[in-house]
């Protein structure tokens, strides 16, 4: 019997752990090297109407146990992404879950609107929390009112059930997790990434040509577990937790914060067999831990 | 492509700041070939946290050997220089797209360009082109004497001309002075080494096909992350792109922007 | 000729470095180590009016290249800090920067009023950021309106300037800033601690008693530059920057952010010299970087 | 007090995940006591971030070689099982006040209760009380038979009794267990463990003086922030306080709340 299986609204999965959007691409790199039907589920790059190059290069830099990204959500556009990728991962029994990005709040709902109805798309995920971009992202992120309306307008148009990705640039999270869950989410993913900088001495610039960038992996890890925990008190839609996550034991510590799922981003650069990994060793993580199946850790740290 | 974990057999400084390493142990190096590049984690917690392209230098696949040759620099690779044989390094490769060996004929000359750091992808590549019959030429640019490697074993391979840009070895001046100087004739260029050097190249010799290695910071180094995306040339959507880690790091000469 | 003397309000300084409050005690501890009179200033302890035990322990745990902590304000109260604490610290040539924090505003006065009075105290550091108490502290430091009032009141009963020290655990931290700016601050400290948690997996319960804490360390560096560099183009007031700094390296990193000194915190924790330490290397890699005194770095990122 | 870096002579496994570690070479050798401990730091990088305490099992002023006994259960203690002897780690040390040899007089007995890792700091301590002339009695509780070490070494000194929790050794039960059941007599108590044990023994011999060391999670190690108070007995304000790091880790018993 499973120890592992889930189900989330739109989501059944064999396992909550899936990569997180932008750091699996659409899939086929890693599908080269694994089973991609062994995930619980793909959260695919965000997609926007248009094709995007995304921002100049350098786009990535390190930093203390993690990195800086400004990759500028460079996709292929809505119709490459519902005529190929989308297509390809049909090869797979995988559910599949789509960020949905934009500038304007037109563009969301289009994308929402035609990508929900992909076959192998059981759910969506609102990216308002973009922090590379210099419209849209973020800015819907940052406030309550502009995500409720988006999330609402979204809802109205999708097929399968809306997850909203959480920004951590905010000084209240649960203002806006219950904002949004009040304007009609199924679901929270938590957390993309914080606004950070690093700065080349000799060039005496930000070493990312973009200047700023999200800051991700497990430097992160503390700021969405404590998001995690104050969020999952305050609502009753299910959280899928990412930040940091790269063993067995932080998917078991994001559960315990109250997650309901996990999401793996960075840790698939350092390696890229994180993901299957993890999954084949939470069982018997759990069986240390005396856990019967991964459901009973939800929120334990203060249930 | 895989991850393993490769000992390290041998360990020794070549010039200023700059190692070679030898690692074994791993069947990624049936398949690897000139111009591809590993990615290297330098320790096993999250400091530094992500993986370090390097360049293959040489691929001695009887003893099942790969030989990576890196400058010590900032904290990753000066971690890696305090690693000893015995030690294991964790090893995702091959990666990339390597040098064609089609460009060029036998019995047809090719020149070897390389800049610094830049050199050390350009010596299995001469291996296999002196193997398939192709007459090598290599000009070799360094900051300073104390920057010069593997002279002598590109000069096993074939002539070699090493340049130093303050004058303290060899010729005074770029690669590309050295190539005018010197008159050098030849039918392809590949050439590796820094940005501003290749674009020098495709400026001096327009006519002249060949490849460029280039880099980029990078993230995953399959392909997934989208960092390390460059210019299609000629391009007037602004919206092709290559992937430096996949569709490179090796492109032919005109296919990218610089 | 000293590359490394500078002049902020208040504080006449033999170089830019000063250990971070709360992690060098009164400075009794590392004077046994050192001769304090190297520091560029201290930055002492908070201090409220009344003597404080501060939370219950577990208070401190390891992150990813970070640390949380939840001591919960601890200090032995106002009147011993002037009776005793100060008057140590006028053993050593060195202006201390005194760090202020109380429950009310009143506290907060009561503590400016006479503490800003020291013979030695030659700045104060309003602390309304430390998130590892249930009032006062971070409350005051989140919302733009609150903390323009304090400043307001500070500066009234203040003998000397006032830096005020930021949270980063805010939306908008241009918005905050520039309203303390207009308050009458007359510099800025930021970044105390990033909010953020870690679950003991058997307990499953918070490994800090307090259960959140203050995430501090290399971790939160590229957060601490980005703010300093958005922060430093918006006010014209001086930046005491810190977060994470443990090198020569990381001081000209937030000098090009914008900082016009630089504070130490957890790296002490990691090497009791880590200042006397970053002093003297500071003029070789200002010499590395052909910069003829450190001042000429402020701000080299954007101007 | 000082930071250096000692060379590790020897690194052995003595039990279940239980390692001793001899260092050498660093003057603070000379002026470290029984009960003092040292704060390590593991990796050179950010990855653990912070030193670990562990107390000094053995001083050998001759050799200049302190010996720590410690778990290797997270991170930190795991990655420093993996030195070998040869590299170096960092030391800040020595830290805290030991266990003082006043409260025994020639002649007297004390005993010496140690759980678990606590045992460490009880060998040395039992060096000196030895000969200083009191006479020691020594009650070791482990979890099982796999975690036992140290016995015959202590066995040299004085009577030893060995208790585990799942008696696969020894007598089963607790430390306190054992005390009562071979009706041990004693003028002192010296003892360090988890904290339910030391609370025990606080309460089983309510009328007997003795030290007993603390364990905290600690910051900076030397008294400067506040990480590791503990309150102190009878305090009606709940103010005051003791740091575990520089006042302790060893308390009289009685002095401060466990
Ligand atoms: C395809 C490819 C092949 C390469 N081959 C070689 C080689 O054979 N020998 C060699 O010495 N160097 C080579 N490089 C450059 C090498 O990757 C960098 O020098 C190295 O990553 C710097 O790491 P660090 O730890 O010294 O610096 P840090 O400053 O600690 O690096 C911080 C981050 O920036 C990245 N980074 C910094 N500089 C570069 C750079 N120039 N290129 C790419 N990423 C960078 C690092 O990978 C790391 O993610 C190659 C780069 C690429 C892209
Ligand atoms: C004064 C003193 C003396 C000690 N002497 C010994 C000894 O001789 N042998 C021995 O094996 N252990 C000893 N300990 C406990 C030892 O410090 C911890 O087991 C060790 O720090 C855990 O580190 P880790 O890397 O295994 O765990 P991690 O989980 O990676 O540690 C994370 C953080 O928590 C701290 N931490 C975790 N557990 C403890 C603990 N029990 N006590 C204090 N800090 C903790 C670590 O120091 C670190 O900061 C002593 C503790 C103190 C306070
Ligand atoms: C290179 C990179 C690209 C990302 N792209 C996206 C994206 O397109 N959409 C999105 O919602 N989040 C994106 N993220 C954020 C991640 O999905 C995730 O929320 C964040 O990285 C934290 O998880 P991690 O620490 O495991 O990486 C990206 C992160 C990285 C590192
Ligand atoms: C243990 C500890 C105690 C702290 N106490 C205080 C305090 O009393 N007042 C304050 O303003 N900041 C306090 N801080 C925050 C630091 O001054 C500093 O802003 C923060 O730690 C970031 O710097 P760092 O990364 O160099 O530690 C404390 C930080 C730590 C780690
Ligand atoms: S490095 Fe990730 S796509 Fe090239
Ligand atoms: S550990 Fe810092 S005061 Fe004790």
């Amino acid at each position: 019997m499973s120890k592992l299986n889930m189900e989330l609204p739109g989501l059944s999965m064999k396992n909550p752990i899936m990569p997180a959007s932008g750091c699996f691409g659409f899939g086929q790199e890693y599908g080269k090297l694994y089973d991609l039907s062994k995930l619980g589920a793909i959260a695919i790059k965000a997609t926007t109407v248009e094709t995007r190059f995304g921002n100049p290069t350098p786009r990535v830099a390190e930093t203390s146990s993690g990195m800086l990204n400004a990759i500028g959500l460079q996709n292929p556009g809505l119709e490459h992404v519902l005529g190929n990728e989308l297509v390809w991962l049909e090869n797979y029994d995988v559910p599949i879950i789509a960020n949905v990005a934009g500038s304007k709040i037109e563009d969301y709902i289009e994308v929402a609107e035609k990508i929900s109805k992909a076959q192998n798309v059981h759910a969506l995920e609102l990216n308002i929390s973009c922090p590379n971009v210099k419209e849209g992202g973020i800015a819907f992120g940052t406030n309550p009112e502009v995500a409720s309306e988006l999330t609402k307008l979204v809802k109205e148009v999708s097929d399968v059930p809306v997850y909203v990705k959480l920004s951590p640039n905010v000084t209240d999270i649960v203002e806006m997790a219950v904002a949004v869950e009040k304007a009609g989410a199924d679901g929270l993913s938590m957390i993309n990434t914080l606004l950070g900088m690093r700065i080349d001495l000799k060039k005496r610039k930000p070493i990312l040509a973009n200047g700023f960038g999200g800051l991700s992996g497990p430097a992160v890890k503390p700021v969405a577990i404590r998001m995690v925990h104050q969020v999952s008190q305050a609502v009753s839609i299910p959280i899928i937790g990412m930040g940091g996550v790269s063993t067995a034991e932080d998917v078991v510590e994001f559960f315990l914060a109250g997650a309901s799922a996990v999401a793996v981003g960075t840790a698939n650069f350092v390696d890229p067999f994180v993901c299957p990994n993890i999954i084949d060793k939470l069982p018997s993580v759990l069986d240390e831990l005396e856990v019967t199946h991964i459901s009973e850790l939800i929120g334990g740290s203060w249930k | 492509m895989i991850v393993a974990n490769m000992e390290i057999i041998s360990q020794r400084k070549i010039a200023s700041d700059v190692y070679e390493l030898v690692l074994k142990g791993a069947e990624l190096v049936n398949y690897a070939t000139q111009g591809q590049f590993l990615h290297l984690k330098v320790s096993e917690g999250t400091d530094p946290l992500l993986r370090r392209p390097i360049s293959i230098a040489k691929i001695d696949k009887e003893k099942g050997e790969l030989t990576v040759i890196y400058r010590a620099e900032g904290k990753g690779t000066s971690m890696l220089a305090l690693k000893q044989a015995g030690e294991e390094v964790s090893v995702l490769g091959p990666l990339g797209n390597g040098f064609s060996l089609n460009g060029t004929k036998r019995g047809e000359v090719a020149v070897l360009i390389g800049g610094g750091i830049g050199v050390p992808p350009l010596y299995e590549l001469s291996l296999q082109l002196v193997s398939a019959g192709v007459k090598v030429i290599h000009v070799l640019g360094f900051a300073g004497s104390d920057d010069v490697f593997y002279e002598e074993k590109f000069t096993k391979l074939g002539e070699t001309y090493v340049a130093t840009m303050d004058g303290t070895y060899g010729e005074a001046g770029t690669v590309i002075d050295v190539i005018d100087k010197k008159g050098l004739s030849f039918d392809t260029i590949y050439s590796c080494g820094p940005t501003p050097m290749l674009k020098a190249i495709e400026k001096s010799f327009p006519e002249k096909k060949g490849f460029l290695s280039l880099e980029e910071r990078m993230g995953c180094g399959i392909g997934a992350c989208f960092a390390c995306v460059c210019h299609v040339k000629n391009d007037p959507t602004r919206n092709a792109y290559k992937k430096i880690c996949t569709d490179g790091p090796v492109f032919a000469i005109g296919e990218v922007e610089l």
